[in-house]
């Protein structure tokens, strides 16, 4: 167990290196000079271009840069690295602590603490989302599984069908503009944080977790109803049935353990790439999540923003995959961790 | 007309410029609402809510250099020496600074050397009072242009009386390095609570920049963190931050105990306990926030005018809206080092359907077709004689003549760059190419994101058309012509705010002899008839005045948007029920 | 909260069991393409769809000749058709509506509404289409390769597909827009604009899109591989090229085939979100989702323009998803979703 | 017959086994049919048999003849779904197709236990061996779970499971094939039931344990005295165990007899092409196995007349009738065969042509 996972750990770390050094070479070794994307209009200021350079260390070659990188992923870094000027004039230099994801002039901010700040909101948009797509999707899907071919079946399956058919920022938008603000039917759609008012933090989720669930709704009713309908048909539950045990009994603990055990894989890792936040819904909302940072700085191409939540989210990916991997070794007893 | 536009694309570049509504003289504001005090008397206390789209990008007031921006924070919690009058309703007295730390604004004989005298009893949130030091420290980081970027440094660098590099640039480096220290210490010198400035030629305007922007302010030496300190507020008036400001998000003012209302005069009243600053909520978020009016959206006001497709919702709602004309003027540059011909230029000027534009973007709430780049309430205005000759839907039939006589092969390609990113813009652009088209061009549109800076500062790019947005800086003419036109802000590598690098030497010499006159009037007349010569060149192609049309909570008193504040909603007289 | 188990029970075993066996008789001698002609036959609702989706594409493919032929006309303004005053609202109940303009006019220009969409709808299926071909064409090309070579070759392919899918796509997508966009203009000459910009989306999508499906190919091939005929083949002398192109690609066309039909539809969807955050091909030239962009300002004062373009999305992703279902049904009847 | 109650009175079928009263299981005139899209299938067309208290009957006959939904039947496994099932299946004196749901789910592994085909697919791969058989003990006895890992304990232990208190604890994929089956084995002895329906209990396995498996099926009859149905298409296994054994064909029953009878004097064509495709261990093979031309009927449209006779090397219409009429299947008889071939001829072809190739 233990050796499998170092061996998962050790395997995942290579594909961190591996995607992380692309990434670098996409962004650094493209058509464009990278330093004109770190300071919007203000590039035409004389001198800034020059700074910027020097600061984010982007006169360097690509594999130098990124071995900075690493370094101050692990130790910090200071920006621009210069002894003398930390002296002279501490003002002109930003120091970044370690895991130092890089820094951005344009927002005079490390990209670290960015990411701390987004993050909780980004985190209880996917906590919201969460769990009403579980429940409306795995219950949906139960549901349509046990009414098969039924009119409750193709209800389901339809509506789920046809929201998934809209695109979320058109369905986003509705729900914002006519049910939230036209017909005051939920509350308004504004992020306030769980610390400061539970209540009104659940609220607030409540449009925003909506419409992101919707998007994965009709997936995972179409899942759960194929895995429950397929479970039904195993061998084992004609057993269970020639056993004469109870329906109740059959349909709860042998065919939904069976059903829903690769879904909370599937689960688990929809989840975790939604904690890298939801670029639309956050749009939509204006929920200042990891998505809308990442999509502003992609916007208005703010580079080392960019980096850091690309290689963020990267990580979030692989280290999710790792989990799950061994999370379903101990939920399916025939997976041996060899 | 729009949002983001409305102060993005006019922040084009790097010495984006934007900041007072105009008019020294002459009358603005063809409101169809009443602009007097609204909604009743303002009384103190109750919660006020701002909603906007576009986040504050500095809130460190020698980086400011967005007009809402430098308003809002010269209301609440930014001092400066002089200030415009609030809920002031002539448009001239509006427009005149009067003193705000400062005991009163001086006259300068020669115009070179400026002193100040400053109150007494004016502190900062600590506690301390702010001093001559104050002010000298703050000015001196303008220097520092490359660390703290995107202010209108240009002022204090041009002007205060320090020699120059090779490059051109000051020798002075700001506050963090120290280079030439000993020379900005003999062009700003403080005696007690005296502060001099000296500038290298006369500067009748300087009281008016010093109350139209904040590149002047104070700033405590012992406060500075560099760039750092982009959203930090260090304040000196009626309100501070409460917490932190998040981009984005904004942030909430709180009352400022340390501020003595006696220290302040007639202009902020300072009603509400406490501000909200929502960003980036959407226009049309916005707007239907402000109608349905629940809890605190019945305290709102904003900076984003109410969009086309919201029109017919906001009409019933007359005594909550104002409509009035804004400050800025949208135009078109041919890029000259391109476009070569003036025949071409002049057809494409000929065939601009600026009332079919004006019509994509929502109508006449939205802008007005302007004929000069100019805008017509700057003091001295004169019209401008070849654009307002040409009908405002365009003549594509003359203009194909135009192109037919000049012998040029067509169709002509044009491409028209422009910063997108909204549809409704994206729409008008349509109207252009429709127009320019009919006359013979083959356009292709392109619009650029946030690369459009890239673009179009680079010397050697492959637009033939740039599309742009001016406001004046201060109510003058000077922070117009000069700023776009004048070609020797052009080098191998930028172009500034010169897109169509338009040279002509007799009007960078005509911008020489125009900077000494005193004369507002007068000198808004000789900016005028550079603006001619510019249009014999077609060096740009007016189209359209933005208009501010702006929803308020049913609960906001005491509502003014006048030229004090660049037609922005003024919070040194809004208070809520 | 518990869910009765309802009356009918799931047990479907016993019948599907012996609905095999006797289709085990039944559709002796008949081709594969015959049966699923025939199962798709019955399928009324599959066949209802089917007869949208073509109709869908003819729409696509002949709206570029009508818009030249001027029957369409996406481009030119009607100002005479819209409010100056009011916002640029089409004048007339229902947002335009006429003969001449049945879904009426844009707000703002007066463009026919019709014409955009349908043209849109040739911009977003051949978008969709080109994303799809390049996506099921890399997908199969790698995962053939790699369930055939197992080994290291397999091995370094897997990991790719692993390294492919950790980006997060639609950031990618953003970010790497501008960059790409200078590319394929400065150093591969392509025409700026809608070209640049749709290659850019078609390319991108489809180089985020095939990990996914070299894993269903891969694993496809891999149980392919395993059975007999191939086993045979080779024992004939057959060569490793007659072995793919005579022996597996034709078992690999269900999988091509429903997958095709499902990718689509989201490519569809893709395009629409991208344009909402502004990457892609630009107005005027309409794509469903730049004309959905503009057409959500317009929920409360326009319900006919706001309601359009997006119900044209969603028939096509829904008719499209559904006949991937329908296939999925004919080619492979124990997937019973 | 579309549409027809699932549930038909006894009084309309047609009986044509022997009135056995004594016998603990009667199924007569049972018919099993599903209705599908191609039509109506029939996969068991009106069957008959009883078996005895203490005795095993060999069901024997290929994928699609209908053995093994006749014995799901019995246990009732199609309620609920799309099959129509008539006749009557008498378990004492108890119409289990009468009863309701509860009733027989009562009935369900305490009095009828079955042993299905692949121990691995019919194990839950997610529960271990001694939870599965554990619940199948408490569902019918009020006991502590202590109690019935006891019990349980004790019945792997008694069905040749080693180490019966560890290997309780595993997962069946932690079981060899073999011990697998052992395991359903005793899941289905544990309630001590009054008959066993074994549905191909050796298909899965290797030859070597096939062997050990149905020695001990045979074993644990002795013991318990239960009555057996094992369910197979391979004679060989039957050959052993059974006392009595019955041929099915497309739906139908084609031969009954004792082992012997059906061993040494089969009377069916289709008996005689089972036999043949049998291996043999008692007497050297002649020739490679021959499995038995053609492919099972359709149960959709069986071929008029003998169902067999599409496939039947002996088939002669102009002397038998083998395509126009339905053989008769006289229950009556000790060894009844359906088949046109009158009994004397039959006789003759199977001493002459396929006895000496067998």
């Amino acid at each position: 167990m233990y050796a499998y996972v170092i061996r998962r750990l050790f395997s995942g770390l290579v594909m961190l290196i591996v995607m992380s050094f692309a990434t670098f070479l996409m962004f650094f070794n493209g058509a464009v000079d990278p330093v004109r994307y770190t300071c919007g209009k203000a590039c035409g200021v004389p001198g800034v271009l020059e700074r910027n350079r020097a600061m984010l260390g982007y006169d360097d070659p690509v594999p130098v840069q990124y071995a900075k990188f690493v370094k101050g992923v692990f130790v910090g870094r200071d920006f621009p690295d210069d002894p003398a000027l930390r002296k002279s004039a501490p003002e002109t230099i930003a120091r970044c602590d370690a895991p130092c994801l890089g820094y951005s002039p344009k927002e005079n901010s490390t990209v670290t603490s960015m990411l701390a700040e987004r993050a909780p909101i980004s985190a209880s948009l996917a906590v919201a989302a969460f769990i009403m797509w579980i429940a409306f999707g795995v219950g949906g899907g139960i549901v349509a599984a046990l009414y098969k071919g039924r009119w409750p079946d193709k209800l389901i399956v339809g509506t789920a069908l046809i929201f998934y058919a809209f695109p979320t920022f058109f369905i986003g938008l509705f729900l914002y503009k006519f049910v939230a603000i036209k017909w005051e039917l939920t509350p308004q759609p504004v992020y306030t944080a769980f610390t400061e008012d539970p209540v009104a933090w659940a609220m607030g989720l409540f449009l925003p977790g909506l419409t992101l669930a919707l998007f994965y709704i009709a997936g995972y009713i179409r899942l759960t109803r194929s895995y429950v309908i397929e479970a039904a048909s195993e061998d084992y539950l004609r057993t269970a049935k020639a056993k004469g045990l109870d329906k109740r009994t059959i349909l709860w603990k042998h065919t939904m353990r069976s059903a829903l055990t690769p879904l909370i894989t599937l689960a688990a890792l929809d989840f975790a790439g939604l904690l890298g936040g939801a670029i639309i819904t956050e749009t939509v909302f204006n929920y200042q999540g990891l998505g809308k940072l990442a999509v502003d700085a992609a916007t208005t191409w703010d580079l080392p923003v960019t980096v850091g939540i690309v290689l963020t989210l990267s990580t979030i990916v692989i280290l999710a995959n790792i989990i799950v991997d061994v999370l379903y070794a101990v939920i399916d007893p025939r997976v041996k961790l060899a | 007309m729009n949002r983001t536009k409305a102060s993005s694309v006019i922040a084009l570049s790097a010495v984006a410029v934007l900041g007072l509504s105009a008019c020294g003289g002459g009358t603005t504001g063809n409101n169809n609402g009443d602009t007097g005090a609204t909604g009743g008397a303002a009384t103190a206390g109750g919660d006020l809510l701002y909603l906007t789209k576009r986040p504050a990008e500095h809130l460190d007031p020698q980086r400011m250099y967005i007009g809402r921006d430098i308003f809002t924070t010269g209301r609440t919690v930014y001092r400066s020496l002089f200030q415009f009058p609030a809920g002031e309703k002539d448009a001239t007295k509006a427009q005149t600074p009067i003193p705000d730390i400062a005991t009163e604004v001086p006259t300068s004989s020669d115009g070179k050397t400026w002193t100040v005298t400053l109150k007494e009893g004016v502190k900062w949130q600590d506690g301390k009072d702010v001093v001559c030091e104050d002010f000298k420290y703050g000015v001196s980081r303008a220097f520092a242009y490359d660390v703290l970027d995107g202010g209108p440094f240009q002022y204090p660098t041009q002007y205060l009386d320090i020699p120059k590099d090779k490059d051109g640039s000051p020798a002075y480096k700001g506050p963090y390095s120290k280079k030439g220290q000993a020379l900005f210490d003999k062009a700003v010198t403080c005696k007690g609570n005296e502060i001099t400035y000296k500038f290298n030629k006369p500067w009748g305007d300087f009281p008016l920049a010093v109350a139209g922007l904040r590149v002047f302010d104070p700033y405590r030496e012992d406060q500075d963190k560099g760039a750092k300190n982009n959203f930090v507020i260090f304040s000196n008036g009626p309100y501070k931050l409460d917490g932190t400001w998040t981009k984005g998000k904004g942030g909430k003012f709180v009352r400022n105990d340390q501020y003595d209302p006696k220290t302040d005069e007639g202009t902020r009243q300072a009603n509400p306990d406490t501000i909200t600053f929502e960003e980036g909520v959407d226009e049309s978020i916005i707007t239907d926030r402000i109608v349905a009016g629940a809890g605190n959206d019945a305290n709102a006001i904003t900076d984003r005018v109410v969009r086309p497709p919201s029109y017919s919702k906001v009409e019933p709602l007359k005594d909550q809206t104002t409509l009035v004309d804004s400050p800025y003027v949208f135009y078109l540059v041919p890029n000259m080092s391109r476009v070569k011909d003036v025949n071409v230029r002049k057809a494409l000027a000929t065939a601009t359907d600026n009332e079919g534009w004006v019509g994509a973007l929502g109508g006449d709430k939205a802008a007005v077709a302007a004929t000069s780049i100019i805008n017509p309430s700057l003091p001295g205005f004169q019209e401008n004689p070849i654009f307002s000759k040409i009908p405002a839907a365009g003549d594509p039939a003359a203009a194909k003549k135009i192109l037919t006589d000049a012998g040029v092969k067509m169709p002509y390609p044009i491409k028209l760059t422009y910063q997108g990113g909204d549809p409704t813009l994206d729409k008008a652009m349509g109207v252009i190419k429709e127009g320019w088209d009919k006359a013979g061009f083959k356009t292709s549109l392109d619009p650029l994101t946030e690369t459009y800076y890239d673009i179009v500062n680079k010397p050697n790019n492959d637009s033939d058309v740039f599309q742009g947005g001016w406001g004046s800086d201060y109510p003058s003419a000077a922070t117009v012509i000069p700023l776009l036109f004048d070609s020797r802000q052009l080098s191998a590598s930028q172009v500034g705010n010169n897109y169509g690098q338009y040279k002509n030497k007799a009007v960078d010499q005509a911008i020489d002899k125009a900077a000494l006159i005193t004369d507002p009037i007068k000198a808004g007349e000789a900016y005028s008839a550079i603006d001619k010569t510019i249009s014999e060149d077609y060096g740009y192609i007016p189209n359209y005045i933005q208009r501010f049309y702006f929803i308020r909570g049913k609960n906001v008193t005491g509502y003014e948007q006048t030229e004090a504040t660049s037609m922005f909603a003024d919070l040194g007289t809004v208070g809520v029920k | 909260m518990s869910i009765q188990p309802p009356a009918e029970d799931l047990s479907t075993d016993v019948v599907a069991t012996a609905a095999e066996e006797v289709g085990a008789t039944k559709i002796e001698g008949r081709t594969p393409w015959q049966l699923v002609r025939m199962r798709l036959r019955r399928d009324k609702t599959t066949m209802f769809i089917l007869v949208v989706v073509l109709f869908g594409l003819i729409m696509g493919i002949t709206a570029p000749i009508l818009s030249r032929l001027g029957v369409l006309d996406p481009f030119s303004g009607n100002r005479e058709l819209i409010d100056v005053t009011g916002g640029g609202l089409p004048l007339g109940r229902f947002g335009g509506v006429s003969w001449a303009h049945p879904l009426g006019v844009v707000p703002g220009t007066g463009q026919d509404v019709l014409s955009r969409l349908v043209l849109g709808v040739t911009y977003s299926l051949g978008i969709a289409v080109s994303a799809t071909l390049l996506a099921i064409g890399l997908g199969t090309f790698v995962g053939v390769v790699a369930g055939y070579s197992r080994g290291w070759l397999d091995f370094w392919l897997s990991r790719l597909i692993d390294l492919t899918l950790t980006f997060p796509q639609t950031l990618m997508l953003i970010a790497l827009s501008p960059i790409v966009v200078r590319l394929l203009t400065d150093r591969f000459g392509v025409p700026e604009g809608d070209i640049a910009n749709g290659m850019y989306v078609v390319g991108v999508l489809g180089l985020f899109g095939w990990p996914i499906f070299a894993r269903v190919i891969r694993s496809q091939v891999l149980s392919i591989r395993e059975r007999e005929f191939i086993e045979a083949a080779r024992s004939l002398g057959a060569n490793n090229r007659r072995i793919y192109a005579k022996e597996l690609l034709p078992n690999l066309w269900a999988p091509i085939l429903i997958y095709s039909t499902l990718l689509m539809p989201q490519f569809i969807s893709a395009e629409a979100a991208l344009s909402y955050l502004g990457v892609g091909i630009k107005p005027p030239t309409p794509t469903l989702g730049n004309v959905l962009r503009d057409s959500i300002q317009y929920a409360e004062s326009d319900f006919i323009f706001f309601f359009f373009p997006a119900l044209f999305i969603a028939i096509l992703v829904l008719s499209l998803n559904l006949l991937g279902d329908g296939l999925r049904d004919a080619l492979d009847p124990k997937a019973d979703r | 017959m579309i549409g027809r109650a699932h549930h038909a009175p006894s009084s309309t079928v047609a009986l044509d086994a022997p009135r056995d009263e004594s016998a603990l299981l009667r199924v007569e005139g049972l018919k099993v049919h599903f209705p599908t899209e191609d039509g109506l299938v029939k996969a068991v067309d009106g069957l008959s048999y009883t078996v005895p208290a203490g005795r095993t009957l060999g069901i024997v006959g290929e994928s699609g003849s209908g053995k093994s939904v006749s014995s799901q039947a019995i246990m009732g496994l199609h309620r609920g779904s799309r099959a129509q099932v008539s006749g009557n299946i008498f378990f004492d004196s108890t119409d289990l197709l009468q009863i309701g749901d509860e009733q027989l789910r009562r009935m369900r592994g305490r009095d009828i236990a079955m042993v299905f085909q692949d121990p691995l697919s019919a194990l839950h791969p997610y529960y271990t061996v001694g939870n599965q058989i554990m619940e199948a003990y408490r569902v019918h006895h009020n006991v502590s779970k202590s109690a019935a890992r006891t019990r349980t304990i004790e019945m792997l232990d008694r069905v040749g499971i080693p180490n019966p208190d560890k290997r309780i604890d595993q997962y069946p994929h932690e079981f060899s094939g073999g011990m697998r089956q052992r395991a359903m084995i005793a899941m289905a002895l544990i309630n001590d039931p009054r008959l066993i329906i074994a549905d191909e209990p050796t298909t899965a396995l290797d030859v070597t344990v096939q062997a050990q498996i149905l020695e001990l099926l045979v074993g644990l009859q002795e013991e318990f005295g239960s009555s057996i149905i094992i369910i197979t298409h391979d004679l060989g296994v039957v050959a052993e165990m059974a006392h009595e054994i019955l041929v099915m064909y497309g739906g139908k029953a084609v031969e009954r007899g004792s082992a012997d009878e059906v061993f040494y004097t089969p009377g069916h064509p289709y008996t005689w092409g089972l036999l043949s495709s049998m291996p043999r261990m008692d007497r050297a093979r002649l020739e490679r196995l021959r499995p038995i031309a053609g492919n099972p009927p359709s149960l959709i449209n069986p071929p008029s007349g003998c169902a067999f006779h599409p496939r039947c090397p002996f088939m002669d219409e102009a002397k038998y009738h083998c395509v126009s009429q339905v053989p008769v299947f006289n229950p009556e008889l000790p060894h009844p065969v359906r088949c046109a071939i009158p009994e004397g001829e039959r006789h003759v072809i199977f001493e002459q042509k396929v006895k000496p190739s067998l």
